[in-house]
């Protein structure tokens, strides 16, 4: 469930921050220092700010009422999508400042399009992508704040592990919080290593 | 290619002006200059990678279209992280061509390059020669009708500089231009119809 | 002596919000110079906090496990403080017409029956506990089709039943301090089954010789005195009276 | 208050966290794709869980009980450095990632020292270095789960704006949650402005 | 410098083989060899930037530190993102000297460059040469007894080889050990002592 829901708002998110994160260190333009300022300071948006502006904006007298999304596990993508989006225009912005110039330049002299440019740049810093996607998976499947707003927490619907772990602990039951987080702990590390897995053999060492 | 009253400058200086300048098919220039001098800095410009100040680039009366007709090969070839085949293969992957036409042109690229021993080696781990020898090979595979060459022979060694020269005769009998920049004298300069300088900020046509 | 002693509470989070404590601990710092430090939390990791010596004494409203709390020896001198009271609200509309109910066990009964929403907090809450026996009480077997446990604070719950048009359990506090931004009215109130009694309890000082017992005890005694009580029963959200000192001593 | 624990959390973090991303992008050794697994593994951590953890461990009848620690600011500051450490390694590899191997060598040749080839290269990716600062500093300034189990939220001395948030909602208080979403917001915009102001020209762009 | 029974593989291939090798003070040697037959990574090993499977480097019967009294200059030298000038200020800043001495040093290292009017120009928008020529004034400041040059005339024009060529006549005066390679004959050439080459695996010395 949890994985569900947070892989559905990562996958959604990417591309876009990629194309952002590319535009942001392979172009200048007026306003570039202004758009990365901004993302910084999203990043520092604590996700209960999040989960409330959705709630004021899908609850029932709020603009986005009619379409009932509350407490439903779309707005809970919604919800991730926002939370992840700053990070991976971040990171990806990171990766793609790694990349020398003479790539762009080399591929577009080569005849590959925009698009095709683009893609084997992204190939280029593949383990930095990878791991910008595992930094904002980390960063969404461990969020509480406003997953608990805008999904509600309701048992067997929109309950994710991690606020199960939260409600054990306001029971008190730290036990059972801890299990649930060894739990979740146990599925990232999978999933990591099936990143890892693919990752292949050239991913240590810096490039060159 | 035509290019008129072009001028590139850094802030508030100019780097240099060009009045006029054309580059003709079947046309084998040899652009010479001092380091510093703007060579690499034209040849980024005709090629579309970099925009002028003032002027513009005109192929067949038409803008040009960054990476159609026109190759440019970096004095500082780029390898992709990928194998000496990969490096080959992604110029192929957008061609709508059939599977065995490609490998047939792979292993032509291939065998052309001389790196037949190290196809599956990581391209950066090449050394100097063998990466620029690879990324002819690389623009080879794209068979532009412009070729701006900078310092192709720089790190190659004599049956380099050989084969250089070879591909620049077959280039020009297949009627596309040609304009090098190298610092050294030597059988690719002399094969060459024209030279121009870059001299005090202007280009000096022969 | 005491001047600059740090006392830590703690309590749950319902009381904490209604704004009792942000009341009375000013006064009695006023008078002693003793801090106190409200840690607010769910009722049962309240609990927690004192079985492990975290804080110097709690004030919880869950009576069966501060029962057990007691007896298992992890708190002494267990002393009523002072009640407030549950009540049900829901839509306007009011599905269930709880207005007809006799007694709140009715009312929970129809609701189950009705097919109406129901939210519950879900969190072992002094008013989760609460809601449970009235359930059991009642004898509705949960979850029905309209029971949805959210485990989250009071405030929350409000929200969603509110968003949800459904019915919940609330004590008076929270209800008084969200009434004007809810659509959800009272409908249920003043069964004696709905009050909710509040202890003060010290934590072991022979399990945690570090804790301050003393002082603690110095500020439980002056909640349960004359003064403290009075002070309680003169606290007032929107008008209304929302604790009733009922200290017996 | 969020601001001071939160920088010295990242202050004593960061150095270590830079050492470890080196180590991790310029050497390869046996264990090298483990502690990259782990890092990442220990990215999908929620935060209360990590609270949780701390609270055990602080608590009085925790192993270190006798510090008391718990509901102190460096019972926060401790949550804090363990919540950012990850995120700061993740990104210090992939900053470090982008330069050459080229540049390490350089650096040695001329004479510098190990630490001072560090520094340089530390310095080369600085706008990466900086991206990641205010990545992880958004993630800790925004974080709640474990500054409120751990500090206790404890008004007036372990109440961060982030938990006054919390708490603003929990009680409903939805507008006076939103203006102090507002006020941390603005004050991240200004400490990014700074931030900013200090990257000086070459900001935008690639590399070379 | 002495080196024997040096031996580098890349997995089960071996690149060469070197029995023995000599580099004495005040000598100056150039390196030769077909593209991709291991020069570079003879000077690296060298330099103790990579490290051989078999073997080892000594100096005066000390193993090579990296970073002390040889200096390895880069077939593609690095420029680190700063200006031309602060790049040449690295080097200076880890010394203990007065800061008027720096200074001065600073200049004269400009001055020999020929950079002087883009000292404040990042270095990584120099030109192929310039940057070549910024390498080696960089390199100077160091004052290593050994020099290890990897192609430092490639992209060189006619001054600029004038000038490397002055350089290595003042090191050697001045007791440097001198090992470079280029695939360019020249007068760069002709002032070497000795010449190696680099063939099948093996390196033959004259
Ligand atoms: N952003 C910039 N600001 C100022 N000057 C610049 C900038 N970019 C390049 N230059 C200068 O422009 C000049 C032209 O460089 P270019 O690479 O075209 O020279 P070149 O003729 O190719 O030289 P070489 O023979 O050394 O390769 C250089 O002197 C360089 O320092
Ligand atoms: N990791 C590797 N695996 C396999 N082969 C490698 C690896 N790294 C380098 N090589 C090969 O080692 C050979 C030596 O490269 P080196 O750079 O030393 O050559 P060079 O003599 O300097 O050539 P050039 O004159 O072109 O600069 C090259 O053929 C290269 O492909
Ligand atoms: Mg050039
Ligand atoms: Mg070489």
């Amino acid at each position: 469930m949890s994985f569900k829901v947070s892989l559905t708002a990562l996958l959604i998110a990417f591309p876009f921050a990629a194309v952002l994160g590319f535009v942001l260190s392979f172009w200048r333009f007026p306003g570039h220092w202004f758009v990365v300022t901004l993302n910084n300071t999203m990043l520092a948006i604590p996700t209960v700010v999040i989960g409330l502006i959705l709630v004021l904006l899908l609850s029932r007298s709020g603009p986005f009422g009619d379409l009932r999304l509350l407490f439903t596990q779309p707005a809970m993508i919604i919800g991730q999508i926002l939370i992840c989006f700053p990070l991976l225009v971040a990171m990806m912005h990171m990766a793609y400042q790694g990349v020398s110039r003479h790539a762009w330049e080399t591929a577009r002299s080569l005849g590959c399009s925009r698009l095709k440019a683009l893609w084997l740049i992204t190939l280029e810093v593949r383990f930095a992508v990878l791991a910008a996607l595992v930094t904002a998976f980390g960063r969404v499947i461990a969020e509480v704040g406003c997953a608990m707003m805008v999904g509600g927490n309701i048992a067997g619907y929109t309950r994710t592990i991690t606020t199960s772990i939260a409600l054990e602990t306001t029971k008190g039951e730290y036990v059972q919080g801890i299990a649930l987080g060894i739990v979740l702990l146990v599925l990232a590390l999978v999933l990591n290593l099936l990143v890892g897995v693919t990752r292949g053999r050239s991913i240590q060492g810096a490039s060159q | 290619m035509v290019a008129e009253n072009l001028e590139k400058r850094f802030g508030r200086t100019r780097l240099w002006h060009i009045d006029r300048l054309e580059l003709k098919a079947g046309e084998t220039v040899h652009l010479r200059g001092e380091n510093g001098s703007g060579k690499t800095t034209l040849l980024k410009i005709l090629a579309g990678l970099q925009s002028p100040e003032n002027g513009s680039v005109l192929i067949n009366n038409a803008r040009v279209k960054l990476g159609e007709k026109v190759c440019y090969l970096h004095q500082q070839p780029y390898m992709f992280d990928r194998s000496v085949k990969g490096n080959l293969a992604l110029v192929l992957s957008a061609r709508r061509e059939s599977a065995k036409v490609k490998q047939q042109q792979l292993e032509d690229a291939l065998h052309w390059s001389g790196l037949e021993k190290q196809a599956d080696q990581l391209a950066r781990t090449l050394s100097g020669g063998e990466r620029q020898a690879l990324a002819m090979a690389r623009a080879r595979l794209c068979q532009p009708s412009f070729w701006l060459l900078d310092e192709p022979t720089a790190s190659l060694d004599e049956k380099g500089v050989t084969k250089c020269v070879e591909l620049v005769k077959t280039l020009r009998e297949s009627g596309a231009a040609i304009l090098l920049t190298t610092h050294q004298q030597g059988e690719l300069t002399q094969i060459c119809d024209h030279t121009w300088w870059m001299k005090d900020g202007r280009l000096v046509t022969d | 002596a005491q001047a600059n002693t740090m006392l830590r509470l703690a309590t749950t989070t319902s009381t904490y919000n209604s704004g009792l404590l942000d009341y009375l601990l000013p006064i009695y710092q006023e008078q002693t110079g003793v801090q106190i430090q409200v840690i607010s939390v769910g009722t049962g990791a309240a609990l927690r906090l004192g079985q492990d010596g975290d804080v110097d004494l709690v004030m919880t409203h869950a009576p069966e496990a501060e029962a057990a709390f007691v007896e298992a020896g992890h708190g002494v001198l267990p002393r009523t403080l002072m009640y407030n009271d549950f009540m049900i609200v829901g839509p306007e509309s009011d599905p269930a017409s709880l207005g007809s109910a006799q007694n709140v066990l009715d009312a929970f009964a129809q609701i189950a029956q009705s097919g109406a929403i129901f939210v519950s907090r879900g969190d072992e809450s002094g008013t989760h506990i609460k809601e449970l026996e009235l359930w059991a009480l009642a004898n509705q077997s949960l979850p029905f089709d309209g029971y949805r446990s959210v485990g989250q604070g009071m405030g929350r719950v409000l929200s969603l039943a509110d968003e949800m048009e459904g019915y919940t359990l609330t004590d008076r506090g929270t209800w008084l301090a969200m009434k004007s931004r809810l659509d959800s009215t009272l409908l249920f109130e003043g069964d004696e089954q709905l009050f909710n009694p509040y202890q003060v309890i010290l934590v072991n000082p022979e399990r945690h010789p570090h804790t301050l017992y003393d002082a603690a005890k110095a500020f439980a005694d002056w909640l349960v005195s004359t003064e403290g009580q009075d002070l309680i029963d003169s606290f007032q959200v929107e008008g209304e009276q929302l604790f009733f000192a009922s200290a017996e001593d």
